[in-house]
C-alpha cells in the first residue's frame, strides 16, 4: 500500500516517488520520419500484437494452462517497436527476462512465442527457456537473460564480435532500471567506451525494479551514469513511438557511423506487476492511470484516424486479425508436444556422445 | 505449540533475535517496504523501522559486502539474497572476504554475518535460477552452511546462525515457505552441526536435507508398504557435516542412499558418499548411491523439468539397489 | 622433439590457433603489452597485433562477458584470467551465461570459448590467492574442466579446447610455468576426457592431476624404493572424467589413493572416491584414500603453508595406508 | 620498453600516457594548517619510517629472507601520512594489498610489520596474512585486502556500522586507479550515496595498475565517476603533504558534519615496480625522475629545513632513529618464531573445538 510518511533510516522508505518524467514527445509526422501510411498500419500491427500477445498469455497462465515466471512488458511496446523500425536486420539485439515484445519483432511468431511460454519443443527456445529466454539467433536476437545485469556484457561482446570482424552492425543492448546498479553495468560501459564499441545501451526506465521506485534504488538520474565515462547520452521519451523512433534512429546512424557505446534512458511504465504474483501495491492508481492515458497504442491508433491514415474499419481488421493469430497461436501451443524426454540431455553439449555424469 | 508455515518459522526467530539484540538487522532486495519477495520478512519494517530493515538495489555484491563491513565492526547482519542464484554475483564477498578475513586477521576480526534466502529450483524457473548451491559453499573453509528441512528446525537453527560469531550461510526454499508444522512457543535454540534420525528404520539408511527430506520420506513411506524400513536422516546442517549420526546408522543398516538436490559433480552425495565408504567401509554391504539432480541444467519445460527433479521413485529405486532387491 | 617449458607449450598452443584461425583471439589483464603477468603471451602483441591481443582493465565480470557475447557472435575468444582467484568476481558469466545459454536457447548459441588461466596456490600468497576452483567449475553441467601437469599434454589440450565448440575451463600454475618436457614438434591434438596412466604399477593406484601429479610422483617414487609399485594415473581432464581408465586400474591394483588440491568437502577426490566405491566396490579391497589440503584457507607463514599444502609423505602414508602396511 | 607507435587494435597499444597530472599544491604554511613545528617533526618521522621501513624490506626479500608478493608504497607516503594527520583515531581506515604504509602509520609497529612480512608469530596479523594482510583493528585499521576492489564495500560497512550506531566516526577507504573498473566499485558507490555513509572513497592514482596506465584501462578521468551518482568529488595533489592535509581535513569535517559520501582522487606515483617482479618497462625514466624530483619526504625535510623549523641535526637525529628502529625490527622478525603448527586451525572458526573435515 502506497504510503505517505516521512523518510527514515537508511534506504528512503514509505514515500511514493513520481518515478520518471517524460520528456515531450516529438511533433514531428510520420512523414518527417519517413514512415509511410503502410508503415505505421505496419507499425500498428507490430504493437497491438505485443499487447493482445501478453493480454492472452496472461489470461492462459492465469488458467494454469503452463508455469514459471510470466514478466508483462505492456506498456513498453513503442520501445521494441521504435528498435526494429530503426535497426538493420542484421543490427543485433539482446535484451532480460522481459522479452516477449522483442521476440515479437524480431521473427518469433504469436506461435512460436506462446509455444515456448508453454513449454513446448515447436517453442523458440525448443521449450527449454520459457518465458524469460526467448531466442531468434537466426535473425540477430539474442534473447532472452534472467540474471539482472549479466547480459549487458553480453550485448557488449556481440558488438564487439562485429567490430572485430569491421562488420557495420549495431547492437542494442536493452535493460531494466534496476540493473544499472549492478557491478556488470559499470564494467561494461568502461569497457565499451575504452574499446570503442558500437553498442547502445538502452535503459528501460519503467519507475520500477520489482517493487523498488527508481529513484529508491539509484542514487541519481539514469543518464548521468553515462558521465562517468564521458559517454554519450539521451533521455528518451518511451511511451511516444514517434519520439522514440525519432530518437533512436539519430543514435543508431551515429554508432553506425562513428564506432562508439551510447547510453540512452528511455522513460517508460509497465502495465503490470513486476510478474504475476505481484499485485503492484506500491504505486498509486493515479500513476497507473496517468500512463494509461498516454498508452504508446492508443496514441497510434488516434494519429492513424485523426491523420485519415486509415478508416476505423481497417484498424478494426488488423485488430480482428491479431485476435485471430493470437488464438490460433494458443491452438498451436496447445496442441504442440512437449519436447520429448531425451530432450533433456541435448544441447548442454554440441556433442551428442558427451558422457554424462551420474 | 503452535502451527507455523517455513516462512513464518524464519520470522519468527528474525523477529526474536532483532528484539533481543539492537546490533542485528536486516537487508535485501524488497524485505522492507515490499515485506519481503516471499514475504518472509513481512511486518518487520512496522516493527523494527527502516533503520534495521533495509532494502537494498539490485547490488548483491556491494550490499553482501556491506554487511561484511558492518559485521567486523561490530554489527551482526543478515543479509537476504532473494535467491542464492543471485548471489553468485556477490560470491566473491561471501567465500573471501566472510570467510578468510578472520584468518587473514590473525583472528583480530569478528564476523557474525547471516546470509539467506533460498536455494534450488522452484519450479520451471530455468537455468540460472534452479541451482543448489550448498556444495559450493560447503567447499570454503570459514563458513558454516545449513539447509533446513522443517518449520521447528529453521527456527531453532537460525536463531543459532545470528547468535554465531562465524559467517553462516542460511539456505531456504520458496517451495517449503508454506509448508506447515508445529513449532514450540517457547524460546530455543538448535546446535548447528547436529544431524536428527527423523525416522527409524533397520533396512536401509536414507540420508537427505532441504527440500529432498521431503521426498525421502515420500520415497520412505512407500518403501514401507513393501516391507521395507528405511531410516532417514536429516544432516540440517551441510557443515559442519555430522557424519556419525550417519555412520551410526548405517552400522546397524549396511545400506545408504544419499539424496541431494546439486548435479552430482562434488555435491553433499558425493561427499558424504566418500566418507562413509573410507569411514565405514567394513560395515557396508552395498555401494553407497546417489539421488541427485542428472548433471544438465534446469530445463523449462514441464515435461524435462518433471524429469530432471529427484523423484522417489528414484530413491525407491537406489533402496532397492543397495539392497540387492530386484 | 623440442624441449619446452609450460608457458611456451601454451603460448605454442595460442599462436598456431591464431594463426590457424582468425576468429581466435586473446584477452586479459596484461597480456598485451606487459607481454602477461607470467609471460605466457609474450611476442603476441608483435606477431598478432592489438585488434587480436588485447589487454582489459581489472574487470573480470565485464570482459569475461564481453568474451561470452563474442563467442555467442562467432568468434573464439580465449580469455586469460590472470589467476583463476580473480575469475571469482566474474563467475556469474561463466557458471550462468557460457555453461547455460546453449541449453536455454534450445541450442541456438554456439558458446566456443576458452577461459585459462593459472589456478590454485602459488606459494605464500595467502588464503584468496591460493584456491583449487577445478571441483567448481566441474560441477556446473555445460563446462568441460581441464588441468594439465604437463607441457605436451597442455599443449595438445589446449589447442582441443580453443576448436572445441562448447566452453571450456582451462587450467595452469603459476608454479608450473617454468617446468620443462619434450613436446612433439608437429602439429598434434589430445582429446579432451581422456586420462593416462603415467606410471604403471600393480599395488596401488595413485590418482592426481595438475600440480598434484607431481607430488604423486615424488611419492611414487619413494615408494617404490620401499619395494611399492604405484600405478599413476592423471585424469588430465576433470571434465568430462575418465573414470573408466581409474577404474581399470583399480581392477588390477584393487586399492586406491587421490591426490587433490582442493579442499575436501566435495572436491574432486570426493567424486572420483564416491564413484570407485559405487562402480567399483568389489574390486576394493580398502577404502578409498584421499589427500587434499586441509579445510583451511592457505595461511601465510612458511611454517604453517608447508604443513598445509599436500605432500609426497602424505601420499605415502595414504598408500601404505590403502594397502594395510604398518 | 615504452613504446611510442600509434595505437592500434581495441585497447591503445604501445602509447605512453602522461598518467597523472597534478594539481598545484597548496601555497600554504604549517601554520595556516595548524601544524607546529613538533608536529612537522612527527610527520617527517612517520614518513620516513613508512620508506624506510619498505627500504629495507625490500633488501631482506632480495636475500631471500620471506615469500609470498611485496608491493611498495613507496612514493605515496604523503597519502598514508596526511590521513591520520587528519583523522581521529577512533576513524576508520582500510585499504588493498599496499598495505605496508597504513600498517605503520597505524600502530603496527616497524617491529611487527616486519614480522608479518617474515610471516612469524609476532606479526601484526600473526603471521596468518603476509604483506598484502596488515590489520590492527584495535586502532580502526581494518586492512589489507588482495582481491582488487573486494574490499571497497567493505569500508561502506564499516561506515554503515558507524552510521547505525549514531557515532561520528567517518571511514577512509583507500584504492587504486585499477580498481575503479571493478563492479564492486561502482555498487557501493551507488549505495553509499543512497544511504549517505560517512565513508570517504580514495583512489590513489599512481599512475598505473599493474603495467597498465590510468588512461589505458579507465575511459575518462577518476574523478568524474563520482558524477554518476551526484557525489562531492576533488582531485589532490598526493605528492604534497601539505595539500593532502589541507583537502582532506577540509573532506574529514565535512563528511563528520554532514554524513555523505565523497570521491578523492589523490594524484600520486609508485616509484618501485607493482611488486617484486615486476621491472616497470612500461613507463619511462623521465616520468620517474618527474616525481622523485617532487617527493613527498624531500619536500618535507627541505621545508623544514627552509623554514629553520630544525636544524640537519635534529633531522639526521630522527633519520638515524628510524634506521635502528628498522634494524631492530629485522632482528626482531629474524629472531621470532614461526607460529606453530596447531595454529594452522586456529581462527578459521571462531570456536576451538571446529570439527574439520579430513
Ligand atoms: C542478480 C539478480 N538479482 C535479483 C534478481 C531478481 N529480480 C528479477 S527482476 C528484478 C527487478 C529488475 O527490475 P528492472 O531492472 O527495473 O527491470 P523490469 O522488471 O522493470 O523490466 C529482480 C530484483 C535477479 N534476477 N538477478
Ligand atoms: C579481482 C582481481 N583481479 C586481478 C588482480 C591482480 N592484481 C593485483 S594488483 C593489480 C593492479 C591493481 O592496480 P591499482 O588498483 O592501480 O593499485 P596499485 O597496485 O597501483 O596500488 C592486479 C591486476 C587481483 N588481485 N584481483
Ligand atoms: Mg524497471
Ligand atoms: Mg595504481
Amino acid at each position: 500500500m502506497a504510503k505517505t510518511k516521512e523518510a527514515e533510516g537508511f534506504t528512503p522508505t514509505g514515500v511514493v516517488y513520481q518515478s520518471t518524467e517524460l520528456p515531450e514527445p516529438t511533433s514531428k509526422s510520420h512523414k518527417d520520419l519517413n514512415l509511410s501510411k503502410d508503415d505505421l498500419l505496419g507499425l500498428y500491427r507490430v504493437m497491438y500484437r505485443q499487447r493482445r500477445f501478453e493480454e492472452r498469455a496472461m489470461q492462459m497462465y492465469q488458467k494454469g494452462k503452463f508455469g514459471g515466471f510470466l514478466h508483462l512488458y505492456m506498456g513498453q511496446e513503442a520501445v521494441s517497436t521504435g528498435a526494429v523500425t530503426v535497426l538493420n536486420d542484421d543490427d543485433d539485439i539482446i535484451t532480460a527476462y522481459r522479452d516477449h515484445g522483442f521476440g515479437l519483432v524480431r521473427g518469433v511468431s504469436s506461435k512460436v512465442g506462446m509455444a515456448e511460454l508453454y513449454g513446448k519443443a515447436t517453442g523458440c527456445s525448443r521449450g527449454k527457456g520459457g518465458s524469460m529466454h526467448f531466442f531468434n539467433t537466426d535473425e540477430h536476437y539474442w534473447g532472452g537473460h534472467a540474471i539482472v545485469g549479466a547480459h549487458i556484457p553480453l550485448g557488449a561482446g556481440i558488438a564487439f564480435a562485429n567490430a572485430y570482424r569491421e562488420e557495420k552492425r549495431v547492437t542494442m543492448c536493452f535493460l531494466g532500471d534496476g540493473a544499472v546498479d549492478q557491478g556488470s553495468f559499470h564494467e561494461t560501459l568502461n569497457l565499451a567506451k575504452l574499446w570503442n564499441l558500437p553498442v547502445i545501451f538502452v535503459v528501460e526506465n519503467n519507475g520500477y525494479a520489482m517493487g523498488t521506485a527508481t529513484k529508491r534504488h539509484t542514487s541519481t538520474e539514469i543518464f548521468k551514469r553515462a558521465r562517468a565515462y564521458d559517454m554519450k547520452n539521451k533521455v528518451v521519451n518511451g511511451m511516444d513511438l514517434f519520439s522514440v523512433i525519432e530518437d533512436f534512429r539519430e543514435v543508431v546512424d551515429e554508432v553506425r557511423e562513428d564506432p562508439q557505446p551510447y547510453l540512452l534512458e528511455v522513460r517508460t511504465y509497465r502495465y503490470r506487476g513486476h510478474s504475476m504474483s505481484d499485485p503492484a501495491n506500491y504505486r498509486t492508481d493515479d500513476e497507473m492511470k496517468e500512463f494509461q492515458d498516454i498508452d504508446p497504442i492508443e496514441r497510434l491508433k488516434t494519429y492513424i484516424s485523426r491523420h485519415k491514415i486509415a478508416n476505423k474499419d481497417k484498424i478494426q481488421e488488423i485488430t480482428d486479425d491479431i485476435e485471430q493469430e493470437i488464438l490460433d497461436a494458443i491452438d498451436y501451443a496447445e496442441n504442440s508436444d512437449f519436447p520429448p524426454e531425451e530432450d533433456l540431455y541435448k544441447d548442454v553439449y554440441v556433442e551428442d556422445d558427451f558422457p554424462f555424469l551420474t | 505449540m503452535a502451527e507455523l508455515q517455513f516462512r513464518e518459522a524464519i520470522r519468527a526467530a528474525l523477529n526474536e533475535e532483532m528484539r533481543r539484540d539492537d546490533t542485528v538487522f536486516i537487508m535485501g532486495e524488497e524485505v522492507s517496504e515490499y515485506n519481503g519477495a516471499y514475504k518472509v520478512t513481512q511486518g518487520m519494517l512496522d516493527e523494527f523501522g527502516g533503520r534495521r530493515v533495509i532494502d537494498t538495489p539490485i547490488s548483491e555484491l556491494g550490499f553482501g559486502g556491506i554487511g561484511v563491513g558492518a559485521a567486523m565492526n561490530g554489527l551482526r547482519p543478515v543479509v537476504e539474497y532473494m535467491t542464492f542464484n543471485f548471489a553468485v554475483v556477490g560470491m566473491d564477498q561471501i567465500i573471501n572476504n566472510a570467510a578468510k578475513i578472520r584468518y587473514m586477521s590473525g583472528g583480530q576480526v569478528s564476523m557474525p554475518i547471516v546470509f539467506r534466502g533460498p536455494n534450488a529450483s522452484a519450479g520451471q524457473l530455468s537455468a540460472t535460477h534452479s541451482v543448489a548451491y550448498e556444495s559450493l559453499y560447503a567447499h570454503f573453509p570459514g563458513l558454516k552452511v545449513i539447509y533446513p528441512s522443517q518449520p521447528a528446525d529453521a527456527k531453532g537453527l537460525l536463531k543459532s546462525a545470528i547468535r554465531d560469531d562465524n559467517p553462516v550461510i542460511f539456505l531456504e526454499s520458496e517451495q517449503m515457505y508454506g509448508m506447515k508444522q508445529e513449532v514450540p512457543e517457547d524460546e530455543y535454540t538448535i546446535p548447528i552441526g547436529k544431524a536428527k534420525v527423523k525416522r527409524e528404520g533397520s533396512d536401509v539408511t536414507i540420508v537427505a536435507h532441504g527440500k529432498m527430506y521431503h521426498v525421502a520420506t515420500k520415497a520412505a513411506d512407500q518403501l514401507a508398504k513393501d516391507g521395507v524400513e528405511a531410516e532417514i536422516i536429516d544432516p540440517r546442517t551441510i557443515k559442519p557435516y555430522d557424519i556419525e549420526t550417519v555412520i551410526e546408522s548405517i552400522k546397524k543398516t549396511n545400506r545408504c542412499v544419499i539424496v541431494d538436490e546439486s548435479h552430482p559433480f562434488g555435491g553433499i552425495a558425493a561427499e558424504v558418499g566418500f566418507q562413509i565408504q573410507r569411514d565405514a567401509f567394513d560395515y557396508l554391504d552395498a555401494p553407497v548411491r546417489r539421488v541427485t539432480l542428472p548433471d544438465v541444467p534446469a530445463p523449462f519445460a514441464k515435461s524435462l523439468f518433471d524429469k530432471w527433479f529427484p523423484s522417489p521413485k528414484q530413491v525407491i529405486d537406489a533402496a532397492n539397489a543397495v539392497m540387492y532387491r530386484n
